[in-house]
């Protein structure tokens, strides 16, 4: 057991440091007097009482607070994350010396496009490999995220049906999928039509077909699905999505079972967006940011946002998509983690990628295969990069792993899992670490289930009262 | 390959504790026909060594000299911002999801969600959202949720454009109308201040009018330091303000990642957009935090959330809340002022040399020249040097006009050379 | 109170991670067998039995180990860390990013002067900066460390006495000095001849001139003195030893006392010293790499060792320095120090380096006001930037600190003192954190004694036998 | 100034409990005579932004290319080391003087001992000293403590010049000869392997012949790489061996700092110099570490001392470790190999254009080509480009002789342009 106790320092809040007066910076000396700023802004000026909430620290004191706060979280870095969905795989230390380098950090957006052409030849590449990899035909790098994706997706969906004179009005979205999923459908007024789980964990294709019609604009899909399983009639699927004239959209959050190994696009999938801080090891950042990159097929590709990167004579920004759905951000999409994946991917190259998918599915069999006689297991098929366990008593479990040094799997989702624990361990963690990991799970299962309601014993603060911070919420820090 | 730790031993003894006797086994439920049967068509891999080498090449080297805003103004971030992002339990952790071992991601969004609302001058703000412009776009949303039946919105032109065209995707695909024509019943009256030009806005001219339609009044703000001088929407009465962090998180990067802001009035909480960090207590009764009023959220809510958003850019709210942190009460008011004066000094050596000043009044950091031609700026294009971005990129009638951000980084020396080089 | 418990995760010796096999780093691709090098080294050749004694782990695993150890370190950016004689102040972060910059970082020792005029330049205005500060003619930047300019310094003086034709056999070293004052001396064959503190803390003068004869090389004094208290005969001091012909070195490990307020060299001193690890905010980094340069008057400027920085034409390095003692270590010094010794000079200027030392003069003279009610003061006058108290259990209490949060004072220095607690707070720390570090020492002189033998109580590991440790020396990992 | 954050209330508080009435008065225990009573004439304080400046002007570029070696080969270091080394709890703490709050620091050590002592086939290692050079010379002075009455070593002149520099100055201040010529009495015989020139030494035979003479065999390895593929000398009967260890710590920067390397066998421990780690178990029975027989050094032993060292090196002792780590047994092998193939390549080539070699048998990275002026290399230091270390600087009797290193960093392209560049 990794597991215990040693030294931590308490920390206040930021405001709760410091002294008036203070400040953590230097700037240059100015000549200029302050009164003729004063006069120039004149009513526009910030008045004393419109106060800036603003701590009073200088640099060492900001140094600590931040320095402490961050040994309070769990991280890659320090233990196993087993995160179901959030593919908490090992973010190399290359990426980060690469986002930073001069030529990269330093550009601006609206530099000419002869001095981005490094950038532009990056970004270019990055969306070819991307394309590669899924199986489609083009891809933008404009989504900031996952779900920012979904939303880039969907529309594109609803665009050419328009360009095809329909409006539908319903969606299909399994009840395993992520809340993502039916969030972005709903934005767009279609009404969400759920298809269930069969016994085998796989969309019930009967249900399935029973409910595609000529209003249904076509389904969300994520495979492998939640449950870490491959949906086997995936092109069966696709292909009858199709026929009723719907699109597909693939939810690409679990693509690091499949790299090298099958290409969602290649299923019949129209669109999906890749999660580049999960798969490519964009680091997650304690909740982002990361980039929702999305692929499309040929019928899709006049949708895309605009601008997307071309080659022409030069590498350049082309905007001129007259289908285009039109920008979903402003500027190209997030580059400092679109740096990152293009070196993660360069470094890996065709064979390294394949090989951590395998890894990762083999990692999870292993977990799930030491782990099997101890937490029920309501799926017991062939899993690929995670697998989904259930518990009577989910949250105690999630707490007491804490207690052994491994982050808590993701808890209560798929939803159709009642109390589900969904374990996926990704390719980087050693078999060491797994049979850590298992060690860890093993015991706590073993607990007194009693003992369990109280932990973590190990960190500075115990449970967290949830229930009490949406009664009565403090967002912000009260000022006395 | 060095992020992997799989010796072949270890793969047996894996297989054999799984039952099956090879990797290729445990893909067995993916049909035939769905297997790509070629490897992958990329670069073949490449070592530490030589990717050092492709991307410093990539890369080049930084541009020697920026003039350059528009939405995307850098502005002094001390060195230990950078690196305390490196520490591995910022970088490598993922939403803090189970508060007791997330307390570091947790208190530091709270500590951002203060900081974020006081800027404003409101009560509330979330814990981040991907941009400015899906910002702006959530609050359009926002405000049409809470005006059921007026799915209008007013965003003038002086409003970033980019900004704009962002909200003509995501409010066009949620039905809602933009004009940027007065006049028309609206949910929302958006306003940016300091506008795309760098002038300042007649705010609390601009929310009054708004509510008196019976309209939100949503205030912009590409570059946040403005709020270190200028008068906070809030304070004026605006109902949720929006904003761009970017310059201050340390890195611009072609624009992105930066931090997306959103604050509003507490009597709105229930319709707000995006995650939330919420002061509580452990079971010992000590002060923590966690996420809360999840129930907003996708991941509880689903179809029925107030947004999708999931991820947002948590690692830039805390580089801008160790910004914030870093300069404080006096500096960052300090900060703004200095922008201030340098745009004035721009203007007074502009005016000088016989260039033309498009908008004068009250401004911030940027300043509008109206140039004869483009040759002087694509001179200095050649030196590696950026003086500013041509309006008519989007304004076809501000042709030659120039676009100049002048903030607390440049020195008089470098206006003057700027000045000189534009005459 | 600030001290606590938090998790850790505990992890064994990095030779027991891995597994046989694997390794944490790509090398490019290599196209020439490897038998063409075993047919070339043959004999030279390690054999298998001679076993490479290294870990076998992927780059996650190293990152993990590492990661995790470094959590179990008190350090500056943490918590307060009061150790006397070692000013431990903040360590600014803008210094790691100019040592890191391309230009000085890759620069290579036998590059062209004309290419390393920029690295020149800057270890000129160093000599220069530190010279100004201390009130000496010359510096060299080539020791390494404080003890490494011990070292040079007596050997200069040995010079400056041989080239007058003398030898001589002893030199005096106050009993209250650091260990590497006499170590050094006795290294040149000198006898050490020790003088007490009398009971104003200073060094007794009538046993000084008593001591002193033509045999006598010079003394090594501090000042302050690691008393913290300032020598006030040092004028007096220095113009006895120089009556007798000899030479006073100065131990500069205090000048965070005097920068702006007095200059060794304007006291007599002849040759000194400084700790940029220690002054100038170069980090300590658990033990260095530190640099010990040294300052000296005219008469000992010919011994300098070589090369040093000149400016004649270009930036150069001098060689042609016929009396010089020579060269004291490879290439030209800790230059990654100088960078950052430079860079917080340059920041600081001359009136931020005056106030440097007031505010760590002001911060040991408050937490002495604050303790001397509750901890003995042995020597009670004016302290400078550091205050020593004495206390029956020292050990212990230094032990009890650790789980209030705060590092332990320097203990059992100076000898003269016995159980002696050295409180150096330094000038970075605010009132805030030195009211906590107040409190600590309040609280823990109330703790029950008894149970203050077993602290500290909040790390992972209790109290360490070091007495085991020296009695069965393990140095390595004895491998199985 | 950002790094203090006394405000002018503190300090009024302050002086009250300490009972004066300004900071000028604590300073009276200073006669006035022994004051400054001026400014320091230094430059102006100078903020973080002016700052950068300054020292991106005196930086400028880092070098295009570089096939300097010399006692100074670059190797390649992964990036995750210089990451790692920014983590403030390995930076900013001190000697682990309190092993309870140490435990990283010295874990770490008692690694880096394992490693180095490893390395050298040896029993045991110190925590890392100043550079290669200073760890020769106490190298020296431990052997003359081991055979007293020798006070005289043997050194060559394959040995690195400043090294040789190095202990001329410590040992002559220890009252200690120096020969290069054979058969005189001597404590200890040194020998470098690789030698200066790149050329392997007879190490065996060299340590055989010591010990006839009853002389102690100290072995220098200026490139610690090597010993991935050559016999360590502990394996072949040395008694000490030292080395330096720069070229795996990540950055050169004009030579240090670096780590020197020391190790020796277990019966002469206790005329070791420097610090050491070693393993015991807390109250608990727990296994730990802390430093130990400090009855060697000059805290404790003040002058009866091994040595006066202490402050050493030990974060770039850190940084070894880990770059070490990395490559492990089969990266480190791998490395080694991929060096000597390199100079193989080198040689390959230049033979075939026609360059002259002085030294030829078994080498490692180093090769010494004899040119016919410094014309070519001057050309290329035009580019930026630095071919290689003219040995005249210290051998007079090698005129146009150029020592070339080539190491893993280096493409056969890169190689086959040199040679091209210097025919
Ligand atoms: C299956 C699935 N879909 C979508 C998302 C949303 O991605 P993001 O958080 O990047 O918006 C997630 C993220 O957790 C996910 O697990
Ligand atoms: C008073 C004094 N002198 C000398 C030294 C030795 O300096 P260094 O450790 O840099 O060799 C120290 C270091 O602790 C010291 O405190």
């Amino acid at each position: 057991m990794i597991g215990r106790t040693n030294f931590d320092f308490a920390e206040n809040l930021i405001f709760e440091r410091g002294s008036p007066g203070r400040t953590g910076i230097d700037l240059p000396q100015n000549t200029m007097s302050d009164s003729v700023v004063d006069s120039l802004l004149l009513e526009h000026l910030r008045p004393p009482a419109d106060k800036l909430v603003l701590p009073e620290c200088s640099e060492p004191e900001i140094n600590r607070h931040f320095t402490r706060l961050s040994r309070w979280n769990f991280s890659i870095d320090t233990n196993t994350y087993p995160l179901g969905s959030c593919t908490m795989k090992y973010n190399p230390r290359i990426n980060e010396w690469a986002a930073r380098l001069g030529g990269f950090a330093n550009l601006h957006p609206y530099m000419p496009e002869s001095r981005l052409q490094g950038a532009l030849e990056l970004m270019w590449d990055l969306q070819n490999y991307l394309a590669e990899i899924g199986g489609f035909k083009a891809v933008s790098l404009q989504p900031a995220a996952g779900a920012h994706g979904e939303f880039t997706g969907v529309m594109m969906i609803q665009a050419a049906l328009k360009a095809r004179g329909e409006t539908r009005t319903k969606i299909i979205v399994p009840h395993s999928a992520h809340g993502t999923n039916p969030a972005t459908a709903a934005f767009f007024g279609y009404e969400i039509v759920s298809v269930e789980t069969g016994s085998d964990g796989l969309i019930n294709m009967a249900e399935l077909e029973a409910k595609l019609d000529s209003q249904c604009a076509g389904i969300m899909i994520t495979n492998p699905n939640t449950l870490g399983l491959f949906e086997k009639n995936i092109s069966e699927i696709c292909k009858r999505v199709h026929d009723i004239g719907g699109f597909v959209y693939g939810d690409g959050a679990n693509l690091n079972a499949l790299m090298g190994i099958a290409r969602p696009g290649d299923f019949g999938i129209d669109v999906m967006h890749y999660n580049l801080h999960k798969t490519f090891t964009t680091p997650h950042g304690g909740g982002g940011p990361g980039c929702g990159a999305v692929g499309v097929s040929k019928a899709l590709e006049p949708f895309l946002p605009s601008p997307i990167v071309a080659k022409k004579q030069n590498y350049c920004f082309d905007y001129n998509r007259p289908q285009s759905i039109g920008r979903v951000r402003s500027f190209y999409g997030n580059f400092g983690m679109m740096v990152r994946a293009f070196t993660y991917i360069r470094e890996l190259g065709p064979q390294g990628l394949k090989e951590a998918s395998e890894r990762a599915v083999l990692n999870a069999n292993y977990v799930k295969a030491r782990l099997k006689d101890h937490y029920v297991l309501p799926y017991d098929t062939d899993c690929l990069h995670e697998v989904v366990f259930t518990h009577k008593h989910t949250l105690d479990i999630a707490k007491g792993l804490i207690d052994r040094g491994v982050h808590p799997p993701t808890v209560y989702f798929p939803l159709i899992v009642s109390g589900a624990l969904m374990i996926e361990p990704t390719e980087t963690e050693s078999k060491e670490e797994l049979d850590l990991l298992c060690e860890a799970f093993i015991e706590v299962s073993k607990e007194d289930p009693e003992k369990l309601t109280s932990a973590p014993f190990h960190t500075a603060l115990g449970r967290l009262n949830e229930a009490q911070a949406a009664r009565s919420p403090i967002l912000v820090y009260q000022h006395v | 390959m060095r992020y992997l730790s799989h010796t072949p031993d270890d793969i047996v003894d894996m297989l054999q504790i799984i039952g099956q006797s090879s990797i290729e086994n445990l893909f067995d439920s993916i049909p035939k026909e769905n297997r790509l049967n070629r490897p992958l068509e990329l670069p073949k891999a490449l070592s530490e060594i030589e990717l050092k080498t492709l991307l410093n090449e990539r890369a080049g080297h930084a541009p020697k000299l920026s003039f350059l805003g528009a939405g995307a103004c850098t502005h002094h971030v001390p060195e230990l911002v950078s690196q305390m992002l490196l520490r591995g339990e910022w970088l490598t952790a993922y939403t803090p999801y189970q508060p007791e071992v997330s307390q570091g991601t947790l208190q530091a969004i709270f500590e951002f969600q203060t900081i974020v609302a006081g800027l404003f001058g409101l009560e509330i703000a979330n814990a981040s959202m991907y941009d400015g412009a899906t910002a702006l776009a959530e609050a359009c949303l926002m405000a049409c949720r809470l005006k059921p039946g007026t799915p209008c919105v007013f965003i003038p032109k002086t409003v970033h454009p980019e900004y704009r065209e962002v909200c003509e995707t995501i409010l066009g695909a949620a039905r809602i109308k933009i004009t940027d024509q007065p006049g028309n019943s609206v949910a929302a009256v958006v306003y940016q201040n300091p506008n795309f030009f760098g002038q300042l806005e007649p705010q609390a001219h601009i929310i009054q009018e708004a509510h008196q339609q019976n309209a939100l009044a949503i205030a912009v703000c590409t570059d946040p330091v403005a709020l270190g001088a200028i008068a906070s929407p809030g304070s004026l009465g605006a109902d949720i303000a929006v904003g761009e962090g970017i310059g201050l998180c340390g890195h611009l990067s072609l624009g992105a990642p930066g931090v997306g802001l959103f604050a509003t009035k507490k009597e709105f909480l229930r319709q707000m957009p995006g995650r939330l960090c919420g002061q509580t207590v452990d079971s010992k009764g000590q002060r923590g935090f966690v996420l809360t009023l999840s129930t907003r959220e996708q991941h509880i809510r689903r179809e029925k959330a107030t947004s999708n958003i999931c991820t947002n850019h948590n690692l830039m709210a805390l580089a801008f809340t160790m910004t914030l942190s870093l300069y404080g009460k006096t500096g960052f008011r300090e900060l703004a002022y200095q922008n201030i004066k340098k745009a004035i000094y721009l203007r007074q050596k502009a005016q000088k040399a016989g260039l033309q000043i498009l908008f004068n009044g009250p401004h911030f950091n940027e300043t509008v020249l109206k140039l004869t031609d483009t040759q002087a700026v694509r001179k200095l294009e050649q030196e590696d040097i950026f003086a500013g971005v041509f309006l008519d990129r989007w304004y076809p009638e501000y042709k030659n006009c120039l676009l100049v951000a002048t903030t607390e980084l440049y020195t008089e020396e470098g206006i003057d050379n700027l000045v000189r080089s534009l005459t």
